[in-house]
């Protein structure tokens, strides 16, 4: 489903993401896993077609000078220099780290402003699935999303992702700042979003909460693949368990 | 004397709301700074006039050219000035006030200043209500202001592109991440607004001549309405248009009448001093939450 | 796999050794970073000299662009502190005021008016901003836009200082030279005085506000207390220059409140590169003597800076200074990826 | 007396539009004791620290610090008491190098009245606080302009910015958020050697193993309220704590 080959990106004269090469087929949960600015939120800005946006911006304020090259294809179609907008068309949603919401409309507002590209008629089904997934969003619906807490606005932002009727699920560090109740509700729900016939991208710090539920995963230091392999096989390869788990 | 305060007032609370909501909306409710908005206005004004004199368009017809042609202006705008400054609040506000001043300097250069230049009125005739007497023109004020408020809050609340604006103000890549076109968004808001500035030029400046100040007046006065309202929430236009029209009549009626727009100026500095994110503002607020 | 490049930039000479402490090791060197600073400079003393061969006209052009670049620098002072004003007129205008207030009633000669209007003007300035100190970028910008006119407009209805028409008659400046030396020298002073303010502890404590004020409330440091200060000294510049003007002109009216006075020092600084002393001044003196030369178009002038604003805003954000000293330090080079 | 306890908090409420972020908080901290503040997600951790260092003005309820009313006070003035605290999203001075980023601290009216007006090169001072923290004083990090430092880096900034103003508490607000494993083995023992100095500490924390080991008390919140305030060990038995926060901690 999706190929990226030799993947570069450049801040100025540093280098973010160097040579990375990774695959995902139709169906699967896989997992980038690094500790941080180890260039996972590059590569999923990249593939999402935010990196655009943002080359664009900061070229407008004279600021740092990105270079994005390699060959990002999606289903076979080559995607590195398509509009993000284009991209969340063909199926392609990004949830961007620290629970990004909208926050002065209430909860079902934020949800509203999410099917903005949903013209069909069974929106009314992707609400309900949205509040069965995320039971606790239900009656926090006329609250400000401001004001709701960390984990409920992290709920809400995979939520509005969910309202685009994503093909591939790119999620940026979903269990970011969350309790371990918290994690623990949020990879269940990765799972049953998967049930749905949606591939999932994760993006993440805490490896442990994750690793039994991916097919397959990548570790990425200093934005270099340097491991790759079933979730089973990372579980019990010592180099991980000792980055990660910390133990 | 109370009477006719009362319905005054209420006339020219309708004047700052319809002044003031082409403003609020590309500058509050998408965060798009339009400070060429006073130009606009008179611009509008001065078009009316001319497709009427040297064109001799029937008045309808003028009416309707105008708002498109101004509506199509900032659309233009929007991808001509501000797309490249997108982002940095100030070079966007220093960028369409520049505008705005050349347009407006360009008139009074091209001679637009004697007293010829003025539109006529809708509808002639007067009424009187209460023992006040009120020309048909003012009710129409009144009618059109009212109708376009409640036009914004169910643009902006139920429709798909006002929730677009609303999206692009509060998190721009969040709602880039979900397919909403932002520079698209921003440059239909601005369309909007500006087509609402027209719309309250011809209704309005048939009351008067059209000068060049004025243009400096609407830009102060829709700020004003903005501030003290809260610069996103359309209850606030509401709200602080009734509290600005009120005091200016006060003051006009009681006062000298001379110190009507040092009034507006003082309500800028109070509110700003005190609750900066205006009486409906929220962005305070949660500000202070993060 | 085909060759790719990419462009590179490096930095060159002197820079590459050292981030910003400059350690002189050559003659060579030394006249490369003395050069872009002396030469103006002394471009300036001689002009003046030159007053027989280059006539009158031009000097009126330097007196004005000093005032001006005054302004642009009072207005960069305030943007390093992240206080952005569409305003200056306000600066210009209470100094205009009360320097020609009390020449004109109190008969004080222009040596002594202009050095109150200074301190009047900036201490006036400073009191009526400081309620509105704790804004931040767009809502500190519209009140200063609105400043100067509620001014023009409260002198214009309660007829106090000689109302809409103004006073007239005011005492001229002793000679041709008092008038170019003291407006140069002046310039240069607040020039030169602003960048080793900005590049001490000091002007590190104003940018830390400017960037991040919630963080040097942490470090428990008064924010609108350095605010203060720095609207203060900006206000001195700005305050000389109307002062020092009115004297020139011999007349205080509502002019000195007058849009030209707000629009023309931000558009220098904004032509020049903001947060760099030295842009301001080069976008007033690029500005400046063009606009005079427009004078014969009238009101046409406002409409042309406003042109030049649109394009330097859009065009070159970061202005014209940043872009010469990148282009004087830095050279690019296409890099083949290994 | 010399007054034993450093701060009193006396039922700290705070409501946003309808949600109690903070409910009727009550305690006190005594001088040189290190607090650890734990709790889920969302339940006021940060908007605590907000209120005592006055950066959130409380709906209600009282705070002393060193026997002096603080409640509502501005934030420079509380951080002038000596109370310093770090910030979750870090906040440092992007354009500027490492070690200039505590010259602006320095530059404080409380550190000129405590180093004395003449304390030598404000550079050497501000590169011996980056040794403090863990920073070799010849490494290249002093000098690296503080946007192109790896996060868990800027977190130690923050640190050093804080013991720039010699504080008598310290407030740590999820310092070790964003560090790598080693980074927290860092810093730890620098924490623990600030204690023992006597500085009174309170640390907002997820990470549990490592607060556990410092901590002289632990204090739990959930949603605003306070469940649970009493030593490490007694707040890992209780039960209330592991139903609402701890629950999937203990079991695997």
């Amino acid at each position: 489903m999706l190929e990226i080959k030799n993947l570069m990106v450049f801040f100025e004269n540093s280098l973010a993401i160097n040579d990375l090469s990774l695959e995902v087929h139709k169906g699967e949960i896989v997992g980038v896993l690094g500790s941080n600015s180890a260039g996972k939120t590059t590569l999923m800005n990249t593939i999402s077609g935010l990196m655009i946006d943002i080359k664009r911006k900061e070229d407008r304020r004279g600021g740092e000078r990105i270079t994005v090259l390699g060959e990002v294809r999606f289903e076979g179609e080559d995607i590195t220099n398509m509009e993000p907008g284009k991209r969340v068309k063909k199926g392609i949603v990004l949830s961007r780290e620290r629970h990004p919401i909208f926050p002065d409309s209430s909860v079902e507002e934020n949800l509203k402003i999410a099917a903005y590209l949903r013209r069909d008629a069974d929106v009314k089904k992707t609400y309900e699935f949205v509040y069965t997934v995320f039971f606790r969003l239900k009656d926090l619906r006329k609250r400000k999303a401001g004001f709701c807490s960390g984990g409920e606005q992290q709920m809400l932002a995979i939520g509005m992702a969910l309202m685009t009727k994503p093909r591939l699920f790119l999620m940026d560090e979903p269990l970011l700042g969350l309790s371990p109740i918290l994690q623990r509700d949020l990879t269940r729900a990765i799972k049953q979003i998967r049930g749905e016939g949606v591939t999932i991208l994760v993006s993440e710090q805490f490896a442990r909460p994750l690793l039994p539920i991916i097919d397959r995963g990548y570790v990425i230091e200093n934005g270099i693949p340097v491991l790759s392999g079933t979730g089973q096989e990372l579980i019990n390869n010592p180099e991980v368990k000792a980055a990660y788990f910390g133990v | 004397m109370i009477g006719s305060v009362i319905v005054y007032g209420l006339v020219s609370s309708a004047v700052l709301a319809l002044t003031a909501m082409g403003f609020s909306l590309t500058f509050g409710i998408s965060g798009v700074a339009n400070f060429a908005y006073g130009a606009f206005y008179i611009l509008s004004g001065f078009l009316v006039w001319m497709l009427l004199n040297y064109l001799k368009f029937p008045f309808v017809l003028a009416i309707v050219v105008t708002i498109g042609v101004v509506g199509v202006l900032g659309f233009v705008t929007y991808w001509t000035i501000l797309l490249r400054v997108r982002g940095v609040a100030l070079s966007e506000v220093i960028a369409t006030f520049a505008l705005g001043v050349g347009i407006l300097e360009l008139f009074r250069w091209l001679g637009f200043v004697t007293y010829e230049f003025t539109i006529p009125t809708f509808v002639k005739g007067m009424v009187v209500i209460a023992g006040v007497p009120l020309d048909y023109q003012r009710l129409f004020i009144i009618g059109i202001a009212s109708a376009l408020v409640l036009f914004l809050y169910f643009f902006t609340h139920y429709t798909r592109i006002g929730l677009a604006m609303r999206g692009i103000a509060q998190n721009e890549r969040t709602a880039i991440s979900l397919g909403i076109e932002s520079d698209i968004t921003a440059a239909l808001s601005l369309a909007l607004g500006s087509a609402m500035a027209s719309v309250a030029a011809i209704v309005i400046l048939p009351l008067g001549i059209i000068s060049i100040n004025t243009g400096y007046e609407v830009l102060l006065i829709a700020v004003a309405v903005g501030i003290v309202g809260g610069l996103e929430s359309v209850p606030g236009i509401l709200v602080a248009s009734l509290i600005l029209g009120y005091a200016q009549v006060i003051t006009g009626t009681y006062f000298k009448s001379e110190w009507m727009a040092v009034v507006y100026l003082a309500a800028i500095v109070l509110v700003l001093a005190i609750k900066p994110s205006g009486l409906f503002g929220k962005f305070k607020e949660l500000e202070e939450r993060v | 796999m085909a060759m790719r490049y990419r462009k590179e930039r490096l930095d060159r000479g002197i820079k590459v050794r050292c981030d910003d402490v400059f350690a002189l090791s050559s003659y060579r060197e030394a006249l490369y970073l003395a050069l872009p600073r002396l030469l103006p400079v002394a471009i300036l003393l001689i002009f003046p000299l030159l007053k027989g061969v280059v006539g009158l006209y031009y000097e009126k052009a330097l007196v004005i662009t000093c005032a001006i670049s005054l302004l642009a620098l009072s207005w960069d002072l305030m943007a390093s502190v992240g206080l952005l004003s569409l305003g200056q007129a306000l600066f210009f205008g209470a100094g205009a005021y009360i320097a020609g207030y009390l020449n004109y009633a109190f008969k004080l000669s222009p040596v002594v008016t202009i050095p109150l209007g200074t301190l009047g003007g900036a201490l006036f300035c400073t009191f009526l901003l400081l309620p509105v100190l704790r804004l931040r970028g767009v809502y500190f910008a519209i009140i200063t836009l609105t400043l100067p006119l509620l001014l023009s407009r409260f002198i214009d209805t309660t007829k106090i200082l000689g109302g809409g028409e103004g006073i007239s008659g005011l005492s001229p400046l002793p000679n041709i030279w008092f008038e170019l030396y003291v407006a140069i020298v002046a310039m240069l002073v607040c020039l030169f005085g602003f960048r080793r303010l900005i590049n001490a502890d000091y002007g590190l404590v104003l940018q830390g506000i400017r960037d991040n004020d919630r963080a040097v409330m942490g470090g428990a440091i008064n924010i609108y207390r350095f605010k203060a200060q720095a609207v203060f000294i900006a206000g001195l510049a700005g305050s000389f220059a109307g002062a020092f003007m009115t004297h020139y002109y011999q007349f205080v009216g509502m002019p000195a409140f007058a849009m030209d006075y707000s629009i023309l020092p931000l558009t220098a600084a904004v032509l020049g590169g903001p947060g760099t002393f030295a842009g301001a001044t080069i976008g007033a003196f690029i500005l400046v003597p063009l606009s005079e030369a427009l004078r014969g178009f009238g009101t046409l002038r406002v409409v042309f800076y406003s042109a030049i604003l649109i394009v330097c805003v859009v065009g070159l954000p970061e202005g014209i200074f940043h872009y010469m000293r990148r282009k004087y330090h830095q050279f690019e080079r296409i890099r083949e990826i290994d | 007396m010399e007054e034993r306890s450093i701060l009193e908090v006396e039922n700290l409420t705070k409501w946003f539009g309808g949600v109690a972020a903070i409910l009727q908080v009550s305690f006190s901290l005594q001088k040189g004791e290190l607090l650890g503040v734990v709790g889920p997600n969302g339940s006021g951790k940060t908007t605590l620290v907000n209120l005592l260092t006055g950066f959130v003005k409380p709906s209600s309820g009282k705070v002393m610090y060193q026997g002096r009313d603080i409640t509502g006070q501005r934030p420079y003035k509380i951080a002038a008491l000596g109370m310093a605290r770090t910030f979750q999203m870090t906040k440092p001075f992007y354009q500027l190098s490492a070690f200039k980023n505590l010259i602006i601290p320095l530059y404080s009216s409380r550190v000129k009245r405590l180093r004395g007006g003449n304390y030598g090169n404000r550079d050497d001072v501000a590169i011996d606080l980056l040794e403090d923290v863990g920073f070799e004083r010849d490494s290249f990090v002093p000098y690296k302009v503080a946007s192109s430092l790896p996060h868990g880096y800027l977190k130690r900034l923050e640190l050093a910015r804080c013991l720039a103003l010699r504080p008598d508490l310290l407030i740590l607000d999820e310092l070790f958020s964003g560090m790598s494993m080693s980074e927290v083995a860092g810093t730890l023992p620098v924490i623990e050697r600030l204690n023992e100095e006597g500085l009174s500490i309170i640390m907002v924390e997820h990470r549990l193993k490592e607060l556990f080991r410092v901590a002289h008390r632990v204090m739990v919140l959930n949603f605003g309220a306070k469940v649970v305030d009493g030593s490490p060990r007694e707040v890992m038995d209780s039960e209330a704590v592991k139903t609402a926060y701890l629950g999937s901690e203990a079991e695997d």
